[in-house]
């Protein structure tokens, strides 16, 4: 039962990582951008959009190639949110419009086209019941290591996930490095923390900030993908994904703008989101009733706010946001 | 007014032009993308063409004042007949019904229709338990099927269902399909898991896949995502899913899958209001009515003779030779039921008022159209709910 | 001439808004092989100029040449790869990282090597010009000297063939200046060339070979160091002669009004700031403080204010004008202060981080010392709007309007409605910090002018200078801090520059003594 | 040397600068252009993804906002809502505390109204169960929003996650009494809440206001007025200005910090109470975990973008609202999910706070005066 938990702790866990990783790395340049939880729609949808069309091209679905099942799907993912992002960083960096509006209004955008798209594709296939099924694309997907099965606790915890979820721990721990042992990490750290001093010292603030923010949509988005081709197994449906972007823009304040700590960090996200399913089979003889449940769903969001109190009170240097987090810059200005 | 048909031609039954100029109203919780509501969208649009009236659709329209303020834009809009499909709406329904005294509401799924006496305002359900009864049918066969084929042993025959609330209706959903599954497969046993919402996909995938980890054979459910069908094919567990066929996602283990035709009712009461008539303040819609269908099987998943079983217990339950609730299937508390007080009038301290055992069997949906059947009975665990 | 400059401006013409010119028209050279300093008064557009030179602004219009070519420098990226560095006047390093991170921030890993090879490189500029950075030291972790020297070590590791030095010498002690000057001759004889800003003219007479002027924005001239004083420097500079001659009123009544003693406090990060200082201020005597920046000037004016936690032991008297009653400021906020009656009035070194609400308006700034008066929950407008058309009137404060944010206005100006709303108060004690930093020469008499009115009204006045020629003519009494100790309380009628000079840098074993009886 | 020369002698054609000076006439232009091209480049998209009349669509839009009576009572109402949720806010943000937590602060003062409601609705008379209802739900609000002003005042504790998260964990409050409290057993449904003799409802009777909104349309409003007196003349509202813009400065001028932040989101927190307020005994007469249905974030965009002025936050938040219902009626007659509306607002939205930057900032030629130097 453990092991089950465990296992799918890290599966709800793995969208939270591609948010949160992508968020930091956004963050580290100073955007603040919160229209992660619109950009993951818009990379949930446009894997959906590009998946939806290569299986409606192909004459039988066991025609499918394998190669281009993954590739097409990811790549229409990487090109929406790339697209958010840049717009994002067109309007912040650019423009320099205020972070805040651009992120939330990036935020109803992105949910919006997903739902929009979403919704129209359902009625294209209209099938049915309503959501678009893309069982054939989402089965290379949701394909976990081959001998996942036979390795009992080991292979379920370990082995047994798409390779979306090794892409994400992949992904956390790059960037992990990225950001403390290279130099353009630290440039780019610099570009968040002052970034006229980095411009001063000849790092191109606007092309960092542009980088960082569309390739962190880019793994943002990755999450949606990962969501509706391995988590939901192909099916879309609107308004599915919830409040991930949200928790995840929380886990990066959450693990102190530490993508290494995120990985840990997502995965108990994703243990208290679903935890509240397992209580009665850990703890029998307790009795839980509807509404208790409902007070234990609140346990991702109070444990993030003790950590939170818990971190402030020792306050840490190390551990602030970037100093010129949500702050557009100007080079002439004073 | 006038005004409004030229912009509300497009909604209206498209390519046809109304026969009459009556129109009706609709009101969803939300659009095609839910199951529950684009199963009342699509026999919306088929009543109101077969009939040839214009119809309005509002979808999304909340649990909120919004509801009344739709309806009576509705109203404004030249509607004789608003209809809404959520439960949460039925107050404001009312409310509405009360201002409009000349337009027929109708809301399905509600209780008050036949306590609150408003000429304008009437209730309807199905006897979906019926169909659920069915559902099960098939469930049993696809476990005596696994037993026989030494997958399992009579023992290991449990049932896991994904149900929303941990009210009547959703009592009287599942135990009706566990009945039906337990006339077919006499071992089986059957767990509930509870999710608090009617469209959660993430606690309904997790409650199933919890429900499949606590080695549950066979998985049902009684709420609206594609959480717990795609669990199951992700896991291999043959499903028995709810409000339409999830055939395409689930090639694998979809069974088959019960649900309400309100295509009927619908016919029934625009037609009545178009008239002038008067219809039923509460309607209990059947098998016999059409309101109550089956998806088609799929044969990939299903135990063989599994359609055959169905139209013979179907036609049974036509015949009034077997009761769905039969008391003499099932226990309560070790104890065979003789009488039972149902809450049938709404009220706030959930009291029972109406006797429902006679003739051996639990009225279901006869004194009132929504269920009421609210008893936990024996062989069935509800995994998390002290009551 | 021209094959020789290393860098020659053509009719640079920078504008900030429609209002600030703060460059028109400059041309000027800057030769192969020398040190050029560039003087001017605050405000003249020195920084703007060289923050051109380096990328940080754009010239409206107008040409930079350098090696005689035109260039355009976009971007800082730019200057580098033109062999332009620049240590800039306010530090520009990033907090959280290492000197080693900050030194490697935005350079080329394959130039610097690892973290390792940067760290070992900085070691060894250090050992050979004698400078001491710690690699792996925070920057928040450093005190501003330190973050200085880091400053120049990073200009030093980056090697430049052109070396702005925007007041670098503000915040150092004068050995590490002379280590600085040292360093920038050896760079000269390899034929670099160095411009420096700085408003210390004997370090200008001490370093440089030319020297230009700029005033208000326009180019002057360049005069030839060895041909310069400094009067005549300060005469080109401010357009007119200049007489440092500073009325001193002399008043008869002096009454006790702070008594302070045995005030130790710890700045921000722990460290004393403030070593067991004791004096005490009358009313109707300008009390000079005098130190190298960074002596606890800021933490004995915050204490006196409220805003400074004192440690055990340390007590800061108010005597009251009427009853003659002392109240204990230890302990107390800054509202308590103002409850008690005590009528404080304080010109803060950081004025739009600390005195005034950059965003608003003159009138809305004069309502932060007085926003309280006045009946009912809303604010009284009108007295502020009058008082701020007031100081506008008297202080001549240019400015577009009353309701004009004061962040757009220049320095001088900025000051002005500082020290202005703080004497409308009416204030028994007046404390100002480096009060005309930023003021031009005629402004800085108009505040004198004012100081010693409140000093002729019996106000205990406190003022914190740097220039120790103002200090000496303006004040009755000048204390000087040495590393946050009082170092000695001489009389600015008799002390000599060179007396104070050395207060400054060279403690005394027995520093605290007899310090109460320096009192006239 | 030459070669680097070369690569940067490429100048740029163009540099940015701040301006100061352009008139406000010419910045209401500016904005208004701006929402002009929004809405052709919106057309453009239904053009390019629905293929239908973009100006029917709008025309549509405009007749689901005001089309009747009752659509411009509604539309008022729903102004109205977003409104009090903007203001709300507002004092937090001008004080730059990042309360993004209206969402939960307005749901937990509905839950408040709610409990007064059904727990003492046939116990005590109508108008004391109203007063009632009105204090508990602002002091629920209050309390809400107080509490992590409390750790950001004392220990600097990071407030938009703090915020964020009692969000949610309101939501599942509310969901737990919405079981708790369910007319059916278990359905989590609380229905019309004292149908019978209105306890608690803050709505005139049908027979004064047809509508049912005007009590709700009016206290907002005054609100709005007294809000904006509050902020831009009160002592307490310079306090937050001042606080907002430096605590170095407010503590200078001897400002209690803390103080003003704890205050401050006690009356953010409060409004967000009137707001749920609003919601339960002014409007719905019940409460679902969607009472504050969005408006929490939505109210963020209001107050940004209207630059926390109130009164012009009744423009910014008409302008939204004003969207939103036109597109429940499009989703109606062209069968568009209404969905299409967020992309639609998410556009307007992009363009009104890119066109702040022509606002600001003023393109100039770098190089036009140098070919007459050389
Ligand atoms: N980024 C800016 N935005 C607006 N105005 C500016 C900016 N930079 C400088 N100014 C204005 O330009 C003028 C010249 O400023 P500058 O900093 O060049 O003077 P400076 O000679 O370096 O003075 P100081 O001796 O104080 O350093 C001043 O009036 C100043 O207010
Ligand atoms: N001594 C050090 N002090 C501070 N930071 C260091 C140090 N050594 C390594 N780092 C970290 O390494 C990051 C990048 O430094 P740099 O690329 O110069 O070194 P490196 O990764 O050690 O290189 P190499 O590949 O040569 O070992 C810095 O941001 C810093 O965080
Ligand atoms: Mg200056
Ligand atoms: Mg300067």
């Amino acid at each position: 039962m453990i092991v089950s938990f465990i296992h799918r702790a890290v599966m709800q866990g793995i969208p939270l990582l591609f948010g949160a990783t992508g968020e930091i790395i956004t963050e580290k340049s100073g955007n603040l951008n919160l229209g992660i939880p619109g950009v993951m729609y818009v990379g949930g949808i446009s894997g959906v959009i590009g998946a939806f069309m290569y299986e409606n091209s192909l004459p039988d679905k066991s025609m499918a190639n394998p190669f281009l099942a993954i590739m097409i799907p990811l790549l229409c993912c990487l090109l929406g949110s790339f697209l958010m992002g840049l717009i994002y960083s067109f309007l912040t960096t650019t423009l320099r419009a205020n972070q805040n509006v651009t992120g939330l209004a990036i935020t109803t955008f992105g949910v919006g086209l997903g739902n929009f798209f979403g919704g129209s594709l359902i009625k294209i296939v209209g099938a049915d019941v309503p959501s678009i099924t893309l069982s054939t694309t989402s089965k290379f997907f949701s394909a976990t290591l081959p001998f996942a099965k036979d390795l009992g606790w080991f292979g379920e915890i370990f082995l047994n996930y798409g390779f979306l979820a090794y892409l994400a721990v992949i992904i956390a721990i790059v960037a992990s490095i990225y950001l403390k042992r290279t130099r353009s990490g630290l440039n780019l750290r610099a570009v968040g923390e002052n970034p006229a001093t980095a411009d001063a010292a000849g790092v191109n603030v606007s092309r960092y900030k542009y980088l960082s923010t569309c390739i962190g949509s880019m793994i943002a988005g990755l999450g949606g993908l990962y969501y509706v081709m391995d988590y939901v197994s192909g099916v879309w449906s609107n308004d599915g994904f919830g409040d991930r972007g949200w928790l995840a823009i929380a886990l990066v304040i959450f693990t102190v703008w530490k993508p290494n700590f995120a990985i840990i960090g997502s995965i108990l996200f994703g243990g208290l989101y679903i935890v509240h399913n397992y209580l009665n089979q850990f703890f029998p003889f307790i009795p839980v009733d509807m509404g208790t449940q409902e007070l234990i769903k609140m346990a991702p969001y109070v444990v993030t706010v003790l950590v939170l109190i818990f971190n402030s009170m020792r306050n840490k240097r190390e551990n602030q946001p970037p100093e010129a987090l949500g702050l557009s810059y100007f080079r002439e200005d004073r | 007014g006038g005004t409004n048909n030229n912009a509300n031609n497009g909604a209206a039954t498209k390519d046809e032009k109304p026969a009459t100029n009556f129109k009706a109203g609709f009101i969803f919780l939300h659009d095609e993308n839910s199951t529950y509501d684009l199963n009342f969208i699509n026999a919306a649009k088929a009543a109101c063409e077969n009939l040839g009236v214009e119809c309005v659709l509002k979808t999304n329209i909340g649990e909120t004042n919004d509801c009344k303020n739709t309806a009576l834009d509705l109203v404004d809009q030249g509607c004789g007949f608003v209809f809404a499909d959520s439960f949460g709406h039925e107050d404001f329904m009312i409310a509405a019904a009360q201002e409009c005294p000349d337009v027929q509401f109708a809301h399905a799924t509600g209780t008050k229709a036949h306590t609150e006496n408003l000429p304008n305002f009437h209730n309807a359900f199905a006897s979906i338990y019926e169909g659920r009864y069915l559902a099960g049918v098939a469930a049993g066969m696809k476990l005596n099927e696994m037993i026989e084929e030494g997958k399992i042993t009579a023992e290991e025959a449990k049932i896991g269902y994904v149900g929303a609330y941990t009210y009547a209706e959703v009592k009287s959903g599942y135990t009706s399909f566990f009945l039906g599954a337990r006339s077919i497969c006499p071992t089986a046993t059957m767990e509930v898991q509870f999710t608090g919402s009617w469209y959660d996909e993430t606690a309904e995938k997790e409650a199933a896949t919890t429900l499949i980890n606590d080695k549950c054979v066979l998985i049902s459910q009684h709420a609206d995502s594609m959480g717990a069908p795609t669990a199951c094919e992700d896991a291999g567990v043959p499903d028995v899913s709810y409000n339409g066929s999830t055939v395409e996602s689930c090639p694998n283990t979809f069974i088959v899958s019960s649900r309400i035709d309100w295509t009927p009712y619908l016919e029934y009461a625009i037609k009545a209001a178009m008239n002038g008539e008067k219809f039923d303040t509460d309607w209990t819609g059947t098998l016999a009515t059409g309101s109550v269908v089956l998806t088609d099987i799929n044969d990939k998943a299903a135990a063989k003779g599994t359609q055959e079983k169905i139209d013979e217990v179907k036609a049974k339950l036509e015949s009034g030779e077997i009761h769905v609730f039969d008391t003499s299937t099932f226990t309560v508390k070790g104890e065979t039921l003789t009488t039972y007080q149902a809450d049938v009038d709404t009220d706030a301290e959930f009291k029972g008022d109406t006797e429902v055992i006679a003739d051996g069997y639990f009225h279901e949906s006869e004194y009132r159209s929504a269920p009421y059947f609210d008893l936990d009975i024996d062989g069935i665990t509800l995994l998390n709910t002290a009551f | 001439m021209e094959n020789k400059a290393a860098v020659s401006f053509r009719h640079i013409t920078k504008a900030f808004g429609s209002k600030v010119v703060a460059n028109k028209d400059v041309s000027m050279d800057i030769m192969r092989g020398e040190i050029l300093a560039l003087l001017g008064e605050n405000g003249s557009g020195k920084t703007t100029l060289m923050n051109m030179l380096s990328g940080i602004y754009h010239q409206d219009s107008g040409q930079i040449l350098v090696d005689g070519e035109e260039v355009h420098i976009n971007s800082p990226k730019d200057a580098y790869a033109l062999g332009i560095g620049m240590i800039h006047q306010h530090f520009k390093l990033v907090d959280v990282f290492t000197a080693t991170e900050n030194v490697a921030l935005g350079m080329d890993k394959k130039q610097t090597g690892g973290a390792k090879e940067i760290a070992k490189a900085i070691t060894e500029i250090c050992d050979r010009y004698g400078f001491d950075v710690d690699p792996k030291k925070k920057v928040y972790n450093m005190t501003v000297s330190q973050k200085q020297t880091l400053e120049i070590v990073k200009a030093l590791y980056r090697g430049a063939n052109i070396l702005i030095l925007d007041e670098p010498t503000a915040v150092l002690t004068p050995q590490e200046t002379d280590k600085l000057f040292a360093v920038l001759r050896n760079m000269k004889a390899d034929g670099k060339s160095i411009i420096i800003i700085t408003h210390k003219l004997n370090e200008v007479l001490a370093i440089s070979d030319r020297v230009s002027i700029l005033r208000k924005g326009e180019y002057i001239d360049t005069v030839k160091t060895a041909e310069a004083t400094v009067q005549s420097l300060t005469d080109m500079m401010v357009g007119q002669k200049v007489e440092l001659d500073i009325e001193r009123p002399e008043i008869e009544d002096k009454q006790l009004r702070l008594s302070i003693s045995h005030l130790t406090c710890l700045d921000k990060y722990g460290v004393t700031a403030l070593d067991d200082v004791s004096f005490d201020a009358f009313g109707g005597e300008i009390l000079g403080i005098a130190g190298i920046s960074g002596s606890g000037q800021k933490q004995l004016l915050e204490s006196i204010a409220g805003l400074q936690k004192a440690e055990s032991g340390s007590s800061i008297e108010y005597i009251k004008p009427e009853s003659g009653a002392r109240d204990q400021l230890i302990g107390k906020s800054v509202s308590e202060i103002k409850k008690m009656g005590v009528a404080l009035s304080f010109v803060p070194e950081d004025r739009l981080g600390m005195g005034l609400v950059g965003t608003m308006g003159m009138s809305d700034n004069m309502m932060l010392r007085s926003y309280e008066k006045g009946h009912g929950m809303f604010t009284d407008r009108k007295t502020p709007r009058n008082l701020a058309e007031k100081v506008k009137e008297e202080l001549e404060v240019v400015t577009p309007g009353i309701s004009t944010p004061v962040r757009k206005l220049s320095g001088g100006n900025v000051q002005k409605v500082l020290v202005g709303r703080e004497i409308a108060s009416n204030p028994t004690v007046l404390m100002a910090a480096y009060a005309v930093r930023g003021l031009d020469i005629n402004t800085s008499y108009t505040i004198y002018h004012l100081l010693n009115e409140q000093k002729k009204k019996g106000v205990a006045v406190i003022y914190v200078g740097e220039d120790l020629d103002v200090l000496l003519a303006l004040c009755d009494r000048i204390a000087v801090l040495c590393g946050g100790k009082l170092n000695g309380i001489v009389d600015g009628r008799t002390a000599t520059k060179e007396e104070v000079g050395l207060l400054m840098t060279n403690l005394k074993e027995d520093g605290q003594e007899g310090q109460k009886n320096d009192n006239d | 040397m030459t070669t680097t020369k070369d690569a940067s002698s490429r100048g740029k054609l163009f540099h940015i600068v701040k301006r100061t000076d352009l008139p406000v006439w010419k910045s209401w232009l500016i904005r208004i252009a701006a929402i002009v091209f929004s809405l052709i480049v919106c057309a453009i998209i239904i053009v390019a993804v629905t293929g239908d009349n973009p100006i029917q669509v709008y025309a549509t839009m405009v007749k689901g906002a005001v089309g009747s009576t009752r659509r411009f009572w509604v539309l008022l109402q729903e102004i109205a809502m977003l409104l009090c949720v903007s203001l709300a806010v507002t004092p937090a943000f001008k004080m730059r505390f990042w309360n993004i937590g209206a969402e939960g602060q307005v749901l937990i003062g509905g839950l408040g109204a709610t409990a007064i409601m059904l727990k003492l609705g046939h116990t005590l008379p109508a108008p004391v169960v109203l007063i009632l209802v009105i204090v508990t739900s602002i002091l629920c609000g209050a309390i809400w929003g107080v509490i992590p002003a409390i750790f950001k005042a004392f220990w600097n504790t990071n407030e938009t996650l703090f915020t964020l998260m009692m969000n949610y964990i309101a939501i599942q409050i509310v969901s737990y009494f919405t079981y708790i409290w369910s007319s059916n057993k278990g359905n989590n449904v609380i229905n019309t809440i004292n149908t019978d003799n209105h306890a608690g409802w803050f709505t005139l009777p049908q027979s004064v206001d047809k509508y049912g909104y005007l009590l709700n349309i009016l206290l907002v409003a005054v609100l709005t007025v007294l809000l904006y007196f509050y902020l831009n003349r009160s002592k307490q509202g310079y306090e937050i200005a001042v606080v907002g813009e430096s605590i170095n400065t407010a503590k200078y001028a001897g400002i209690n910090v803390k103080k003003v932040i704890i205050r401050t989101m006690l009356i953010s927190g409060a409004l967000c109470g009137v707001a749920g307020m609003l919601l339960v005994s002014g409007t719905d007469h019940t409460i679902t975990p969607n009472t504050a249905g969005g408006r929490g974030f939505t109210a963020i965009m209001v107050s940004w973008l209207a630059k926390f002025n109130p009164l012009f936050m009744v423009l910014t938040s008409l302008l939204l609202v004003f969207m939103s219902r036109g597109a429940i009626e499009i989703s109606t007659v062209f069968g568009l999910n209404t969905s299409f509306s967020d992309i639609i607002t998410g556009i307007i939205i992009f363009f009104i706070i890119g066109s702040e930057f022509f606002i600001n900032y003023s393109i100039k030629r770098t190089h036009a005066k140098e070919v007459e130097a050389k």
